[in-house]
């Protein structure tokens, strides 16, 4: 794990995914797009609706796959100290903010024609609203910590309590009453959806991690590149 | 109604439908867009930065 | 010319000191002496207005100071123990937000905050949020206040306090142009300020 | 006027500097409010109903909250006594340091709400009484909060003291808050309301940043 | 133990001397509790419906509010430096914190619970509920904002970043209290709730103080 | 004995010296000099295990530090800036809340505490809550904890800031007792503390 703790090495295999990862997805979200809007039909229980599945899914799935990206590069910061660690957990925080706040807000948009309404406290509906909070708590920590070295230990600690309490929340929340659809792909025996709406979901899910990667790759090299400047700004000062 | 206004009429829900894809683009390019410019100044700074300590460097030399 | 008659200070209910004079013309300095406790401090803040005497006023250029605070308050600068320096903002920020506050119709401000930093040695400092200071550079940051806008009368708590042989000698000279241009002193000391020519005003504990 | 603008100035910087203050007041009224539907349940139509109520609540709460920003931190580093000594009217410089509380709290509260409405699905008749009542209410907070923050300056950790001076204040802008939205939600006058409301921030203008400032004097004793 | 023992009593010491921190935290609670019915109106049903809701918030509210008397007070004047320094474990002293402040904020809490509760009409069934989910609910509080106050030390006026950390953090002690309360109410089964909340407050009492522990060195550094 | 090899500290990502060496041995005393920022306040909470080191190791009679870092602080005091003085609380219970932390067993608390506060000239003061004492008093009473419970090393940030002379006396009384008893000081300073046969710690500004 450590051969990627040089620096340099990093920003040079990064220079290489982050365009074959960013022209990956652009051609496979201008694919799904197509698929989504054009080719599939309307539900015959939510007409034109269902377009909006493609997605809201891979939004929420993104929102949760990003934090759970982030709990597991902060471990790896907190326990093997690996120096990049830290930079893979502060870039991947908006962009999980992001997919978070869409998911929210397609969930929202959809919601209106479906359920009547633009929300409801549900159980899945209210866990990614908190799941958005720790989002926010954490980027705010890292904001308004100042020193880097400080600021990442802290805002790991938190990440890691967070992670504790995604799953509690979700529990805790599904006792309620779900008015939300069940899993119907991610399920133990094989999605119940039907293949003409798989794919085009599948394909905007991919779409949707490319732009992960590399959107973390170019956020990776600007958290390096502002490390350095800020060592080089303070030598600078008391030179 | 031709084929391109029932598209964009969406089956009646285009006002749900448009506006859910709109935002996630919108969304994707904004970050997109902030991610790649500051990655961009922050590989100007550095450059900057360095040149001038060379600089400062080679005057002390 | 800036007087004090007859003060008495107190302190929680207790008289601290009391029938106590002192006078200060253009161009002097009038430090405070005295042990731990004696009334220093106290001494200081009421000179600033800021606490209340028990008896006696105060009287500048033979005008009763409690006629009218504000004009009193805006010719004087008070340096005390809390140095009012805010970690969030620059070295610069912390020096020029005061006298923005202070002298909002003067437009050299730029130009006053660069030499007072330059006068105690922070100015390669200038870009530095406070919290990173020591503490002899968060005092220094506190002490160019007194060269970024000009006040007649300096009232200071113990201005030494952290301050290296560097430092205090940059007071010394700040002290002593300031007094050639007329200003006057007021410090509360323990240890040697280094100044000529001054006034002791020894305070003794009751 | 010029030193008047540079203290809010000042004010708004600090805010902006130490962690977003603004984006975070904010935050907690989002939080307070998405913490109800978790205690009392997810039934729309209860929700819809103590929707005015619990606006209101949270967000007195976290003008409530925000008020230790407004003089304590000066106080503990001495720029009080400085701003103090800065020549200028103390109850100017309280008023200046108001109206920045005002801009980097009530007013992000006043934006926030009728997202918040929507969450807690309050009836869309009320939308404009909600916004009318909290623009003219939210200053009222800023206001009063100044005297209770004031007369906590020198007691050690006073956040608690705090609220218990400066909540039963509040209580006549929630009552009158809620009425109006409350009127307006059932189809009645809530001019009435708002007018009441009005005439209390007015008169808090002159009464306010006045005592506000015969408290500073006293802490800085 | 003795030393542990030593810290809690300092720091309920401190607690009576500063203003009674105790009292006042009550107070805070007994307040919010009392907007309320201000803020949605007096009817008896709906207030009842509603009692478990806001009794939990308004307790909620009131712990992390007290948080910041938790760390911030030692660590600015230098205290929680010489507690690192006593030759104690940390996590042992960050407990004993934590053990004072549930006595000086949960404890009162749950003591003026059930009166609160006869204010606002709640079904007479529940109140052992609500006694039984707050003593084993208010320690979770405690431990938990620990790591918030920890973390948020170094932060200038943390407060509010201090809700925005904690408050996501006590929703799962928020569901259960107010589940159990309502099964009882409901004349159903509480037990399964109040033993998840059980859970949860057994696994906090290791986690917490050792992860407020790792929060508070990284504040000294 | 203590001792330090090669200590090199980072603060806010920048090196403030390196490749430090420094020894104390019983009875001795080691004073750490240099210009504002050049880090004696960082070393000294190297020492005291408050900061971490950026290279470099710590030995106690030859044992490394790091290995129990515990047992290291039980055996230390550290005076620093901020006096951990509680206002709330009166003198005496400040000096003896930290007795019966760090020393529980101890059945001789109250006379330590007594002793402690006549040494520095604050007995009468002993009933005073924190909050109405003066500068000097409040440092007073911070110093006076070294004496209330024994550590055998002691650390001191610029222990005489705001002393006066008869306070500054205290100190340097307490300090040889402290040597003649085999005990160590590591202290940091501008002015002269008054000390004979100590040895000095010249840091640079890097
Ligand atoms: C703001 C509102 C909403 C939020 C926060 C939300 C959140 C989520 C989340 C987190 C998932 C991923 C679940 C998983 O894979 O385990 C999901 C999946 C899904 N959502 Fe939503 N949702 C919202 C509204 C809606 C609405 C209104 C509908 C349609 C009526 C809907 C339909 C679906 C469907 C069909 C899936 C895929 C389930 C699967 O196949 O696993 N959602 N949503
Ligand atoms: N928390 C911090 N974060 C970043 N840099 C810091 C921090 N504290 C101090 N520094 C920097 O580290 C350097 C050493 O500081 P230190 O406080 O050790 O100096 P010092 O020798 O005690 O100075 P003084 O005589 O002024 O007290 C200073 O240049 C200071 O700017
Ligand atoms: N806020 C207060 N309330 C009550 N008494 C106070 C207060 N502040 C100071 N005192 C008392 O007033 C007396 C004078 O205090 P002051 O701070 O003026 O002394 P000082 O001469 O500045 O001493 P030092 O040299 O120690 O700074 C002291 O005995 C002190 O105990
Ligand atoms: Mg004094
Ligand atoms: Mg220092």
């Amino acid at each position: 794990m450590h051969y990627f703790a040089n620096p340099a090495r990093f920003t040079r295999l990064a220079g290489i995914i982050q365009p074959w990862a960013g022209a990956l997805a652009a051609i496979l979200l201008v694919v799904g797009l197509y698929l989504a809007l054009v080719v599939v039909p309307a539900d015959y229980q939510q007409g034109d609706t269902v377009r909006i599945m493609f997605v809201h899914v891979p939004s929420a799935w993104m929102a949760m796959f990003c934090y759970s990206f982030l709990a597991v590069a902060s471990a790896i910061a907190l326990i093997w100290k690996h120096p990049l660690a830290d930079l893979a957990a502060k870039a991947s925080a908006p962009i999980g903010a992001g997919f978070t706040f869409l998911a929210l807000v397609t969930g929202s948009i959809w919601g209106k024609p479906m359920w009547g309404t633009w929300w409801v406290w549900d159980a899945r509906l209210t866990s990614v609203l908190i799941l958005f909070f720790l989002y926010l708590g954490y980027m705010a920590l890292w904001q308004s910590i100042e020193d880097g070295q400080k600021a990442a230990k802290a805002a790991a600690v938190l990440a890691l309590v967070g992670a504790i309490n995604v799953p509690i929340i979700k529990f805790s929340v599904d006792w309620w009453n779900t008015l939300h659809q069940p899993a119907s792909v991610l399920r133990m025996d094989g999605p119940a959806i039907h293949p003409s709406m798989l794919w085009p979901l599948l394909i905007m899910a991919l779409a949707f991690k490319a732009y992960f990667v590399a959107l973390l790759m170019a956020r990776m090299r600007m958290e390096l590149n502002l490390r350095r400047i800020r060592a080089l700004r303070l030598a600078e000062r008391t030179s | 109604m031709d084929g391109m206004g029932q598209f964009f009429a969406m089956g009646g829900y285009a006002f749900y439908v448009w506006p859910a894809f709109a935002i996630v683009l919108v969304v994707m390019a904004l970050l997109w867009f902030a991610s790649v410019r500051g990655w961009r100044k922050s590989e100007q700074t550095l450059a900057a930065l360095r040149r001038n300590r060379r600089q400062r460097e080679s005057d002390e030399a | 010319m800036f007087q004090g008659h007859d003060i008495a200070c107190e302190r929680g209910e207790r008289r601290i000191f009391s029938g106590l004079d002192f006078e200060i013309s253009p161009g002097q300095a009038l430090v405070l002496r005295g042990p731990n406790g004696c009334g220093k401090t106290s001494l200081l803040r009421i000179a600033a207005t800021l606490l209340k005497t028990a008896t006696g006023r105060l009287f500048w250029d033979g005008a009763d100071v409690a006629e009218n605070p504000e004009q009193h308050r805006a010719r004087l600068h008070y340096i005390g123990h809390q140095d009012a320096v805010k970690g969030a903002l620059t070295v610069r920020e912390n020096i020029a937000t005061w006298s923005q506050i202070r002298r909002p119709s003067d437009n050299r401000i730029d130009d006053r905050t660069d030499a007072a930093m330059a006068a105690f040695g922070i100015a390669h400092l200038a870009e530095t949020p406070a919290q990173y200071l020591s503490a002899g550079q968060h005092r220094r940051t506190a002490l160019a206040r007194l060269l970024a806008s000009r006040a007649a009368l300096w009232l200071l708590d113990e201005p030494t306090v952290s301050l290296d042989a560097d430092g205090t000698a940059c007071l010394q000279q700040a002290i002593m142009e300031h007094r050639a241009d007329q200003g006057m002193v007021m410090a509360a000391t323990h240890i040697e300020l280094g100044l000529d020519d001054v006034e002791f005003l020894q305070l003794k504990t009751q | 006027m010029k030193p008047f603008l540079a203290v809010i100035a000042r004010d708004l910087r600090l805010a902006v500097r130490q962690g977003g203050a603004t984006f975070l007041a904010l935050v907690f009224f989002l939080l307070t409010v998405t913490l109800f539907p978790l205690g009392i349940g997810p039934e729309p139509a209860l929700l819809a109903r103590v929707a005015p109520g619990v606006l209101w609540v949270a967000a007195l709460l976290a003008a409530m909250l925000s008020l230790d920003r407004l003089f304590q931190a000066d106080f503990e580093d001495g720029s009080l006594e400085q701003l103090t000594l800065s020549g200028l009217p103390l109850g100017g410089i309280v008023l200046a340091k108001i109206v920045a509380h005002w801009l980097t709290t009530g007013l992000p509260l006043l934006l926030a709400a009728p997202i918040l409405a929507v969450l807690l699905n309050m009836n869309s008749e009320g939308f404009a009484a909600l916004l009318l009542s909290m623009a003219i209410g939210t200053p009222a907070l800023s206001l009063i909060g100044a005297i209770g923050a004031a007369l906590t300056l020198t007691v050690r950790r006073g956040g608690v003291l705090l609220s218990l001076l400066v909540l039963p204040l509040y209580i006549p802008v929630l009552i009158f808050g809620v009425a109006a939205i409350d009127a307006a939600v059932h189809g009645l006058n809530a001019k009435p309301h708002v007018l009441l409301l009005a005439a209390l921030t007015l008169a808090a203008v002159p009464l306010c940043p006045w005592a506000a400032a015969a408290a500073v004097k006293l802490s800085l004793e």
